[in-house]
Order: structure tokens, then sequence, then C-alpha cells
């Protein structure tokens, strides 16, 4: 608190108050709002007023409790104590299509939806078009197209929702979101998984959700998007409500600081300024069929890699295939030696992890507690016998929460009962525990809050200062720029140029991922 | 020209079936073999949906100049039986009679009654008219049924009482749990009757377990082989057998096929007695190489 | 960041595959004609082909039904006994109308083997849904227990149909319009019926999504204990439209009638391209897994290499090979 | 990095959780034993009890291999057969081994048991995973091919152990070992050591991964495909066990040894709490499961309530309320 109190802002009192100025309708508000789970206490007494036509980023650390707090609003949980009211009504939702007939919709962190159904038909579902009774597919594909494309995304309609990559899903999800009028909108971490070019046309239709009198409850770990957008910020910690504050009067590192409770360092590490030319690992010739061809990159030790590239660029199967998570074909050379790659266990053997963009599908068993989930890709490094030692799992399981600094009310917990962001840490815990020789992190900090971005970075530098080498595939341009020492640009497939040092810059990179390579650029991959 | 004889009877799926099929199949290589102008096909069905539709099958393909059913069960196979018969065909009807008795050239059949009423008054008899008796019985079909209510009918006019009767699906594995479940349940038991030998071998394995003395006799019905043995054997438990000879398919179709080879008239209705077996006649009656 | 003036290229989408995935139960039949063909040339007799899929009516109706429960993440093992017992019930009230209402007792009784179709469905779908117990075992129950009350209905015997009914009522099995048999334009008429209802309702919609993924689906407002309650009431009517077309056929019901049935059912519609998982199902596909089915079985009578004893074998090693010939197609 | 604000409590994983889910099926055991003892004293007799966990024992055992089965994603519908074709071949090469070795055949037939169910199990894994079938399907299909081996080894008679065997081996089945029957004290160290393997090994983690989410586990390094062979093979083992059990009760194999374990042993894993779906496996609450079901019957025995024809309905009435009470007690 007395660091709230220290920035130094004339308005930084609860919004409630501040009644005299030109009155927005109130769309909704929730007064001492409480969850519990069991004996533990995830939220207590949030209250929160949201104004039509104001959007109010919502934001904290990792595990502070926006998910939650947005789910009781939404109706895909209740609150324990506190109401929540409409006007001049107290509201209960018992359900999540109750809280939408009322005016309210939820884009959730973590995708909902059902993959082995469409893309129109999740679009569409629950609320499908007929005509005279006959479900109308023509016009709901029709429609899909359209407010997919206003999204900038261009899936097929009738792709099923279980192949189409995972930027592609949430923007089905904040598609489905807008497809009717709502009085409240509420986006959990919609960018995480998008690409500049898929945030910027996003921030744009929040921004005309505004216009319209809609309002909107944002939550993004990228305090760059909640500066441009907000116009209030309300700051939770560890389940407490810190503040309302108005957006403009604040700078990022003050969000941060006020998340954190504490003054942040820089966040970003120091850079290899002599990386070693002895390459780790060199791959030539990659093709995964329908995706990539003939990809080839070398990765020196204690160097990190980055790849960019827009979304559907192919990246990430380029690495899958490389590591046989999917049909391809490549040459591998680990630190000198071929190796031959057929499945993850070849891969994790070799020395080689790789951290899967999509935790909730492929990378964490959201049923099953920490301690498996932890060790499950080390399972023979950890039990060297036939017999598993519990004991140590324990152990690991305390140190992994400490470095990673997984924020959890007890060790009890599923792996789905974490937030997301305490998820991400739980899988990148998960793969460094293989000790692997190179790390492939797809979307390293997807929903981690800047604190532990951080951290996460200094830990990767760290990694790699032991003559480690380490890739980045990452939507996040200042992310990439600020922790690699040399970025790969990918484009339909192919490697479309590199940037290194100075020239890496975002309008290079962004140049480099949507147009032909100019000829100064087309280095393949090779530094010289 | 050869003369097709089709012969329909249920897949060997426990122990008297199998006895069916094995003889129905040394019939069909003995005729086949001896009788050149005449072709003997046996197929089996494991329910009586499938009968009709191998019957079916058997008569879209060709003409059929004679068909051997042993029915699985009378009513759902006398429509397409009657088609056969209505298509030129010489039917033989096996065991178990078609609801319409005029589709049948020929009957050959044991006599399921007989089979519980022998037993019963054999029963009777040694018992003095009294005591207490378990009955097993077996899949809910015609035979099951004909079998206890020949049984019921002669005990009901003595002074017996049967405890209590249950399903054991002429299972040997089943008997044996039912006749452990039995002999906790009644303190006192008399005599046992399995209307199926396959079911008597689990009874008597659990009667031999249990210890239990008072039983004076555990008696089966079919003719197994090994029944029988313990009949020429002088076993005091089981010391007759009733026979439902799985061979009456041999019979009829030997008796089928005379009227090709020998133009001998051969309709009408053979019915098989079901005598008793006890160790004087036994040997009759013992096939060691029948897999039943 | 840059704005990026490129429009993405449109991603090809799925159809092309889904009609794919579709076409395997066709090509594994196409497979089975052929082999058929070779065995025994009368295989493709006109005759025998119209007998077999006529056959396979009874268990293609049900399917069809399956098809709704299995996709909405469901099971039935019931429907057998339940075919059993709506026969039972079926036929004892036919023959009960007989004397006062001559004829028309036909289409009484079939009405009262469709409520009751309905009530047994209900009645699966309460317990599975509202009761929350796994379906295997549910289902599993009631097939116990309609097997049960077959079974005490027909005194461990026989319910035969009315002889006077018999004539009457045997065209439907056996009577054909435009040449095709009865049978045949039901089971036709019920997949279309189904097919409607799985790809152009609402509720079709809906049991796709309980089946895919029963979260999303209740979070859409679909109310899972609706929908999956729903395809129980279908699978059951199905099982009495084909407890209708089965009583002509055999005339009477007996304690043994449709058993095993849920097995050949379930492999129906596994064939026909419908995951047990859930999610989409593939009505048409059923109705091939169920015509597969019957041909293997036709091919066993008509073909002289297997013992009889084998016989069973012999289908299991066909089976294996149709869904591997179906996944190749993919 | 920085410090937990609220430290954790770090109390030691999961017993206590796994314990309250686990006691479902026990509680549905007493509730049941409890009912039993109303309806005839008789029931908590010790004969009667010893009887019944007796014969409990084969489905106990095979369920617990079908543990390792579900729990991993699959199904295996052929164990019943599989039981039947290796109680025949071993009974075959015991009857052929004994002329020259007498007593020492025995353990040299329960030996090839073993193997043969090991090649079992591996043939359906093989299906299943390598040719990515549908377990439903794949096992049905060599379920019928079980079950024709079988019938044809027996001519569709009965194969018997050589009366010599039988009164050396009898004690296998008969016999006790401090007042337990034998075949107990082998279905608790078979439960022992497959909770270890299950609970305390890297495979049994692995199984509960594959079953939980495939794609999780291949992307952990986890092989999906050995990980559910093994499953099956495990199976095989276990169906080997119960097959070594039985040969001494009845000292015969028919073509009915068996008939419909498989449901038998599935419902038992249900009732035990381990889901169809896949995922973590309750051992011992299988094992409880398979002493329900057996007491269940028992009790329609026991019992003079129930008609003859209703026993199969009551049982499924009582399995429905079995889960119930399972249910509840979560
Ligand atoms: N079902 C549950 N049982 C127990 N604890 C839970 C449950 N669900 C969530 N939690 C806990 O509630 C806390 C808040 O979680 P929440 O998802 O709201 O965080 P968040 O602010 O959205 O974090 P992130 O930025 O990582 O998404 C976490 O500590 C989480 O472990
Ligand atoms: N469902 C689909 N069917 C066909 N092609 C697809 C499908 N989904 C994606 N693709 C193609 O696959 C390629 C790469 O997809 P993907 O979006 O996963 O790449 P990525 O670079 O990893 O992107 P991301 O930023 O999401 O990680 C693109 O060429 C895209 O057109
Ligand atoms: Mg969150
Ligand atoms: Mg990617």
């Amino acid at each position: 608190m007395s660091l709230a109190s220290s920035i130094k802002m004339e308005n930084a009192t609860s919004v409630a108050e501040n009644a005299e100025a030109a009155l927005p309708a109130l769309v909704m508000r929730a007064e001492n709002v409480s969850k519990r789970y069991g004996p533990v206490t995830v939220l207590s007494e949030i209250s929160l007023d949201i104004l039509a036509g104001e959007i109010h980023a919502v934001i904290g650390e990792n595990g502070a409790g926006k998910s939650t707090f947005m789910r009781l609003l939404s109706g895909y949980a209740e609150p324990s104590e506190g109401t929540l009211s409409m006007g001049e009504r107290l509201v209960k939702f018992a359900r999540p299509n109750e809280a939408q007939d009322a005016g309210v919709v939820l884009v959730h962190q973590e995708i909902l939806l059902a993959d082995g159904l469409t893309v129109a038909e999740n679009l569409f579902l629950g609320r499908e078009l007929t005509r005279r009774g006959i479900v109308d597919d023509r016009t709901m594909r029709r429609m899909a197209t359209e407010k997919l494309a206003e999204l900038g995304c261009s899936v097929s309609p009738n792709a099923l929702v279980g192949t189409i990559a995972l930027a592609d899903r949430q923007l089905v999800q904040i598609a489905r979101a807008l497809l009717d009028d709502h009085k409240l909108v509420i986006f959990d971490e919609p960018t995480a998984v998008l690409t500049g070019d898929e945030v910027e046309r996003l921030l744009n239709i929040i921004l005309k959700l505004k216009r319209h009198g809609i309002a909107v409850l944002y939550i993004s770990h990228r305090l760059d998007e909640v500066q441009r957008l907000a116009d209030k910020v309300t700051v939770l910690r560890d389940g407490r409500m810190i503040g309302t504050y108005p957006g403009r009067s604040l700078t990022q590192a003050d969000m941060a600081n006020l998340m954190v409770g504490r003054e942040l360092a820089t966040l970003y590490p120091a850079k290899n300024t002599t990386p070693s030319s002895e390459p780790m690992l060199s791959v030539r010739n990659a093709c995964v069929p329908g995706y990539v061809s003939d990809v080839s990159f070398t990765v020196h030790k204690g160097e990190i890699l980055g790849f960019a590239g827009m979304i559907g660029a192919g990246r990430t199967e380029l690495f899958e295939g490389i590591l046989g998570l999917r049909p391809g074909t490549a040459i591998v050379e680990l630190d000198g030696r071929p190796i031959t790659i057929h499945s993850a266990r070849q891969a994790i053997d070799a020395g080689i992890g790789y951290l899967t963009e999509d935790r909730k599908g492929k990378g964490l068993l959201l049923q099953e507690q920490l301690g498996p989930n932890l060790t499950l890709s080390s399972l023979s490094r950890f039990h060297p016998g036939v017999y598993m030692r519990g004991r140590k799992e324990t152990a690991a399981l305390a140190v992994a929460v400490e470095n990673y600094d997984i924020r959890l009310k007890n060790l009890r917990l599923t792996a789905g009962q974490l937030s997301g962001g305490n998820q991400q840490k739980l899988l990148l815990a998960k793969v460094l525990l293989t000790d692997p020789s190179v790390v492939i992190i797809d979307e390293p900090t997807r929903g981690i809050d800047i604190a532990n971005k951080a951290q996460i970075y200094a830990f990767v530098r760290s990694i790699v200062a032991k003559g480690k080498a380490c890739i980045v595939i990452s939507s996040e341009m200042q992310e990439l720029i600020g922790i690699c020492d040399r970025i790969l640009v990918m484009r339909e497939g192919r490697i479309n140029g590199e940037v290194a040092g100075a020239e890496m810059t975002e309008t290079n990179i962004a140049l480099l991922a949507t147009s032909r390579a100019e000829p100064g650029h087309a280095s393949q991959g090779e530094r010289a | 020209d050869k003369k097709v004889i089709a012969v329909s009877i249920p897949a060997a799926d426990h122990g008297w079936t199998a006895g069916v099929v094995y003889h129905a199949q040394a019939a069909a290589k003995e005729i086949n073999a001896a009788f050149p102008g005449v072709e003997v096909i046996v197929k089996t069905s494991p329910s009586a949906t499938a009968q009709v539709s191998a019957i079916e099958d058997l008569s879209a393909g060709r003409k059929l100049d004679a068909l051997v059913i042993l029915p699985h069960s009378s009513e759902e196979l006398t429509t397409p039986v009657k088609a056969v018969k209505d298509a030129g065909a010489f039917v033989t009807v096996v065991d178990r009679g078609l609801s319409d008795p005029s589709i049948q050239d020929l009957y050959v059949a044991g006599d399921n009654i007989a089979v519980g009423a022998t037993t019963a008054k054999f029963l009777v008899d040694k018992l003095g008219g009294k005591g207490n008796l378990v009955v097993l019985r077996g899949i809910p079909t015609v035979i099951d049924d004909e079998r206890i209510k020949g049984f019921q009918d002669v005990i009901a006019k003595s002074d017996m009482k049967i405890l209590d009767i249950q399903y054991a699906n002429w299972n040997s594995d089943e008997a044996f749990k039912l006749m452990q479940d039995y002999l906790a349940k009644y303190p006192h038991i008399d005599a046992v009757w399995a209307n199926d030998d396959d079911m008597l071998l689990g009874v008597l394995e659990a009667v031999k377990v249990s210890g239990r003395k008072e039983i004076k006799f555990a008696l089966g019905g079919n003719g197994m082989k090994e029944i029988v043995k313990k009949v020429i054997d002088g076993d005091a438990v089981t010391p007759i057998e009733t026979p439902y000879p799985p061979s009456m398919i041999k019979t009829a179709i030997y008796l089928t096929a005379a009227q090709f080879v020998g133009q001998a008239p051969v309709r009408g209705t053979v019915k098989l007695d079901a005598p008793l077996i006890t160790q004087a006649n036994a040997r009759e009656y013992y096939f060691p190489d029948s897999p039943f | 960041m840059s704005a990026i003036t490129e429009t993405p290229t449109l991603r090809p989408g799925r159809e092309l595959n889904l009609n794919w995935a579709d076409l395997g139960p066709f090509l594994a039949l196409g497979a089975l004609l052929a082999i058929g063909f070779v065995v025994n040339p009368d295989f493709l007799s006109a005759t025998n082909l119209s007998n077999v899929i006529t056959r396979s009516a009874f268990i293609a109706i049900i399917a069809v039904g399956a098809t709704f429960v299995i996709s909405s993440g469901g099971l039935d093992l019931s429907v057998g006994s339940m075919a059993a017992f709506i026969t039972g019930v079926t036929i004892m009230f036919m023959n009960r109308l007989a004397p006062d209402f001559a004829g028309l007792s036909i289409p009484m009784g079939m009405a009262i083997a469709v409520a009751v179709g309905v009530l047994c469905g209900l009645a699966n779908g309460l317990i599975v849904t509202v009761g929350k117990i796994e379906p295997f075992i549910a289902t599993l129950g009631t097939m116990g227990i309609f097997r049960a009350l077959i079974t005490y209905m027909s005194d461990g015997g026989t319910i035969p149909i009315d002889r006077a009914l018999r004539d009457i009522y045997r065209p439907v099995y056996f009577g054909t319009f435009a040449g095709i048999p009865y049978p045949i334009l039901i089971s036709l008429l019920v997949a279309a019926i189904a097919s409607f209802i799985l790809y152009k309702t609402k509720y079709g919609r809906k049991c796709a999504a309980v089946g895919a993924n029963a979260d999303v689906a209740r979070y859409s407002g679909i109310s899972v204990v609706k929908t999956r309650t729903i395809a129980y009431v279908i699978q059951g009517v199905c099982v009495a439209i084909a407890a209708i077309c089965y009583v002509p056929r055999l005339g009477a019901a007996t304690p043994t009638t449709g058993l095993l049935w849920e097995l050949q059912v379930i492999t129906a519609v596994v064939i026909g391209g419908t995951a047990l998982r859930g999610g989409k199902g593939h009505v048409w596909g059923t109705v091939a897994g169920a015509v597969i089915l019957e041909l293997i079985a036709n091919l066993m009578v008509l073909s002289d290499y297997v013992s009889e004893y084998l016989v069973a074998g012999v289908q299991g090693v066909i089976i294996i090979i149709a869904m591997l010939i179906q996944r190749l197609s993919k």
C-alpha cells in the first residue's frame, strides 16, 4: 500500500467516489466479492465499478486472481461472498449463458473450444442460426469467415478446431465473443498467443467496442497494450485489491511496481557480447510436409537464437518436425555429432528440451498433481531404478516452486488449478528438469507477468552462459529483440532472413516476416 | 446332378451342441464319401436370427433338395423353413418341432419331457417319495422348459420338495457357483438335478469340495461321455443317466439321404426313447471318441 | 509494431478430408463385395444381396440410434435386451388386441412399441445423466433388467404372435415396394431422418458438441443432461422400429432374442467411422458398417473353406482387416 | 528469484485425497454385506464368504490387468475368450508332458500359460497401437479369434486335464495357507504387485499419463505405443495367472469357459473407481469391485425373494445402486 500511495497521482481513488464527472452508465458493479476454494481464499473483498464505453484493465502478478475474478463476473464460477449487480438489479449467474443473456461475455485465457468440431460450428455453438428449423450452415460459414476476417484470421470455417494453430483458436474464441452484442466484454489475456498484426487488429476492435459504448474489461501482462488502451487500471495483488487508477497517468513502470509491490530491476539481461563460434545444434534441410520446406540453421554454444514470424509461418511445425513430434525430415547435428530423432524421448535423451506452445493440450496433465507433472519428462533421470522415490519428487517440486516462483496456496493442487502464468512456469520447470543442452522454448513468457518475465529471461541467459544454447520462438518482437543474440525470421515455411545486433528492430523483423526477402537479407540463417 | 442336402444346426457353444456338430460332420463326411450323387453341407449358427439368415443364404444360392434342421427355437424358424419347403425341398426337422408340423416331411426327436420325467421318477422311487431337491436349469429356451416341466410334474405327485430352481446357463462354471450357494443356503439337500451334464460336472465338484455327505444323488441328463463313464463305474451318487443323444442328427441325416439314394420312403416321425441308462446298459451309450 | 498490409492467404479447410473419412466404410464394403465374388459368385446374386441387406436392417436401424448415443459421448449396451423386451411387449399387446380389433391391432401394437421404446430409452438416459453413472455400467444394468423382464414375461419360453395376425403382418418384413424390400426402405428412411437430425438441426449440433467436449457445450448454454437423455430416447425409438420390423420375420419373442446385438451395433457404429469417445457421428457410415457385418456372416455361410468351429475367428479377422482398410483409406 | 509471499504448506502428495476416492467401492461392499446379512444370516458365514471371495479371484486377477489397460486409455473385450484359450493350451501341454515329467509338467504348463498370455496380450496390444484400431473393435475381433481357437481345439467339447495331474494340481484352487484359500492369496499378491507397479514405478506413471492425455505423454517423451502395448501384455499375464488358478477348479477347458467374463471384468474395474476414458487406475477398488459382483450373484441365490427369471434384472438394479453409493460417497 505504501507503494501505491508513493506514486504521485491525484485520482488514485476508487472510481465510485469519483461520481461527479460526466456520468457514463454503470454496467456492472461488484461489491466485496470473495472467492474461496475449500480453505484457500483466492479473492477477498474485491469491489469494482464497470462503466459503459470504458476500457478497464485489470493487472496483477501471476496467481493474483484476475482470471478467477473474471470467471465470477461472467458466470463460470459463483462468488463465495459479495454481490454483483447490473443497473439497479442484483444478478447471480449460475451459468455462462445466463451471463451472456444479461450481456456479459468472457474470452477465456485458456482456450475453451471443442476440438472435434469445425471453426464455424464452434463459433455458433449453442446459438446456431436456423432457417425453418434447419441449421443454416451456409450463412453461418459466411458470417464466420467475415467475423474472422475482421480479426485478420483466415482459417477455413470448415477446418476442425483441433487442427488449426493456437493463435487461430484464440481468434475463433474472440470472434465467438464478438458475435452478439454485449454490454460488457471481458478479455482475459487475449493477446498472449497472438502476433503483432493480430494484436493490432484486436486492439482496434476493442477501441471500436469502446466507441460503441460497450464496457471492456481487459487483462494482459503486456503493459504497453494496457497503457495504450486503458481508461482505468485496477491492480490486484495476491487476491486483494490494491486500487483503481486512471490509465493515462500510469507509466508501464508504475504499473509493474504496483503489481509487484516493489521496485523492479531491468527487464532484459545483458547480451552475450562474444558468442562462441562452436556450433551446438545445426539443422539442415528440415522439411515438414505441408508446413515447412528446406530450412537450415545453426545455433552456437552460449547463444540465444530467436525465431520470429507471423502466425502460420511454420515455426512451431519446424521444431515439432525436427523433434519427431510430427512427420518430417531433417539432418541434425548436436555438438558436432550427427543424431537421428524420431520421438521426443530421443530428443530428450540427446539433450534437446522442447517447451510446447500448447500447454493445455500438449504440455501439462491438467487433472494430475504438480509433482507428477514436473517429473513426467525426466522420470528416468529422477528415478534411476524401477522404484519411484516420492520424496525426491516432493523436494524437486519445492525447488521448482522456489526457482520459478510458482505461486500456489498449497502443493496438493492439480496443474489445472494453477493460474495460467503459473502453469507456464511449471511447464518451463518441467522442460528444464531434463537438463537439456539445447532448450527450444516456444512462446516462453506466454501469460507470465512482467516481474517473472525478467526472472525467466535471466534464467535463460544463465543457461546459455554455462555453454548451452537456447532457441526462442516468440510472437512478441520486443521480447525477441530484448533477449536474443540473433533472430531468424520465417515466412511461409521458409527462413526469410536473419537479423542481428543493431539490425534487430521491429521494422526489420516485420518486413522480413511479411514480404519476400530482399537480396541483402537472404542469408538463410547462416552466419557468415 | 447332385442332390444337395443342407444341414442347419446350432453352433458348438456347449457340450451337447458340440456333440451335434460332431455327429453332423461325421455323417456328412461318410455320406459324401459313400454316395457320389449326394452332397451334404453342414452349417452352424450361433443364434436363432443367424440360423434364419443361414437358411436364407443356403437357399438363395442354389436349389436345395433337402434341409435337415435342428432349430434354435420353434417359432422363429417356422416361417423361413416353410419358405424352403415351398421351394420344393424335403424338410427334416430334428429335436425341436416347428410351430407348424405340416411343414416337416420327417421328424426325428428325442423326448425332452421324458428326460425330466424319467429322472424325477427315479428319484421319487429311490428316495421313497420324500426329500429335498435342488435343481439347476440351463438357458431360458424351450428345451430347458420342457425338461423342467417333465421333472416338476412328476415331483408334484410325490411328497418331495423342490427347494430351489435357478439358471446356470448350461455352463459348468456357473453350476459350480450355484451349487456352492445352494449348499450354503440349504443345510439339508437329498438330491440335485442339473438338467444337463455340463452343469452336473460343476455340481459334483462343488459337492465334493463342501464335504457334505447327505446328498444321495446328483443327476444330470444328455448322455455326456464322462457321466456315462461314471454310470459304468457304478458311481453311488450318479448311478443313472438319461440320454438325449446328439447323434440323433446323424440318424436324421442318414434317413434323409436314404430318401435320395435308396428311394426309401422316410416320411413320418421318429421319436428316440429316453430310457434310463444304468450300469447294466451304459456301455451302449458310451462313445469315447465323441467330444461329448 | 508495423502494420502489415498483406492479407494472409486463405488456409485450406477440411472439407475434402471430411468426405474422405466418410468414404472409409464404403471402401471396406466394396473390398468385401469383391472378395465375396471371388469366394463364391453366387454372393453377388440379386437374391442373396437383397437377403443380406434386408437382414442387416435391424442392426442398421438400432445402430443409427446408437450413432446418436455414441456421438453424444454415451454408450448403450442394453439395445439387444431392449429389442427383445419391446418385441415381447408388442406381441403380447397385439395378441390381446387381436380379438377385438383384428388387423388394426398391428398399428396399435406398433404405437405401443414406440412408446415402450421411448420409456426404455428415457430410463437409460436418466440413469446415465441424472444418476451420473458411467454409461457402460448403467446400460449393462438395464441390459440385465430388460433381459430379465422378457424372460419373466415369457416364463422362460416363447411369446409367439397370434396366427391370425401373422399373415397380415408378414409383408412388413417380406413385402417389397418397387422391388425393394420394406426393411431396406425403412432403414434408409430412418437413416435419412437421422442424418437430417444429426447434421441439419440444432439438436444434432448439440449432440456432437456434448460428445466432443461436454464442458465447452455446457459453457455454451447447452444442457448436457437434456442432450444426452434425448440421444438415449432416440436410441429407444430406433430399437422399437427395429423390433417392429423384427416381429414378422421370426414371429416370436424369446429370452434369447437380440442376444449380443449390442456388440454388433457398436461394431457397426465404429466401423462406420464414429469414434467411441464421442464427437461427430457418421450415420451413413453406420449403415454401411451394419451391412458389412451381415455380409461377413453371409460370406462365412457361402464359403466352404472355414471349419465350422473357426467361423467366429475368421469373422474377427475380417472385422480387423475391414478396420485397417478403413484406416488406410484416410 | 523473489520470495513467495505466502509459503505454501509443503504437505506431501495426495495420500489423503486418494484414499477418499478409493473408499467408494469399499463402502458399497460394506453396504452389500449388511444387506446380505439382513436377507440371510448364512450370508456372513465363514464358508460362504470364503467360497464367494475365492470364486471372485479369477475376475479380480483379470480385472487387475484390465485396470492397466483401461487406465492407459484402452479396453480389452477378449479377456474371457483369452482365458479359455490359455486354459485349453495349458491343459493340452500339461497332458502331453505328463507321461514324461509327471508332477513337473504342472509348473511347465504354468510357464507355458504365462508365455501364451504374453503373446496374446502382445497381439492385442500391437493391433491396437501399431494397427491404430479402436480397442473396442480390435479386441472384439480377437475375442472371436480366441473363442474360435478353443472351440476348434476342443472340437466344441471339453479338454479335460489328465486324471493323474488333477489331484496334484487341485490344491492350487482348493488348498489353503494359514486358513486362507490359495486363490485369495494369489489375487491379493497380484493386486499388491499391480498397485506397486501402478503407483510406485515409472511405468505406472506413464500408464496414467498416456490414459489422461496421450499428447502430453508423447510430448513428454513417453512412448504411447510402448506404454499401451505393455499394458495389454500385463493384461495377458493376468489372464494367464487367472487361467492357472482356474484349471484345478473344474479340471477342463470348454468353449463356454470364460464366457462374458469381459463384461464382468470391465464392470469390476469401473465399480472400483477407474474411469473408462482412462487416467488414474484404482487397483484395490477393482478387487473390491470383483468381490462386489460375486457377492451380488451369491446374494441372489441366498435370498428367496426373487423369481429365477428376474435374477439378472435384480443384479442389474443392485449394480446400479452400488454405483450410486459409490458416487455419493465422494
Ligand atoms: N479450483 C481451484 N482450487 C484451488 N485453487 C485455485 C483453483 N482455481 C484457481 N486457484 C488458485 O487461485 C489463484 C488465482 O488464480 P487466477 O487464475 O485467478 O490467477 P491470475 O491472476 O489469472 O494469474 P495469471 O496471470 O497467471 O493468469 C491461484 O493461486 C490458483 O492456484
Ligand atoms: N488447419 C490447417 N490446415 C492446413 N494448413 C494449416 C492449418 N493450420 C495451419 N496451417 C499452415 O501451417 C503453417 C504453420 O502453422 P502455425 O500457425 O502453427 O505456425 P507458427 O509459425 O508456429 O505460428 P505460431 O505463431 O502460431 O506459433 C502455415 O503455413 C499454415 O498455413
Ligand atoms: Mg489468469
Ligand atoms: Mg507456433
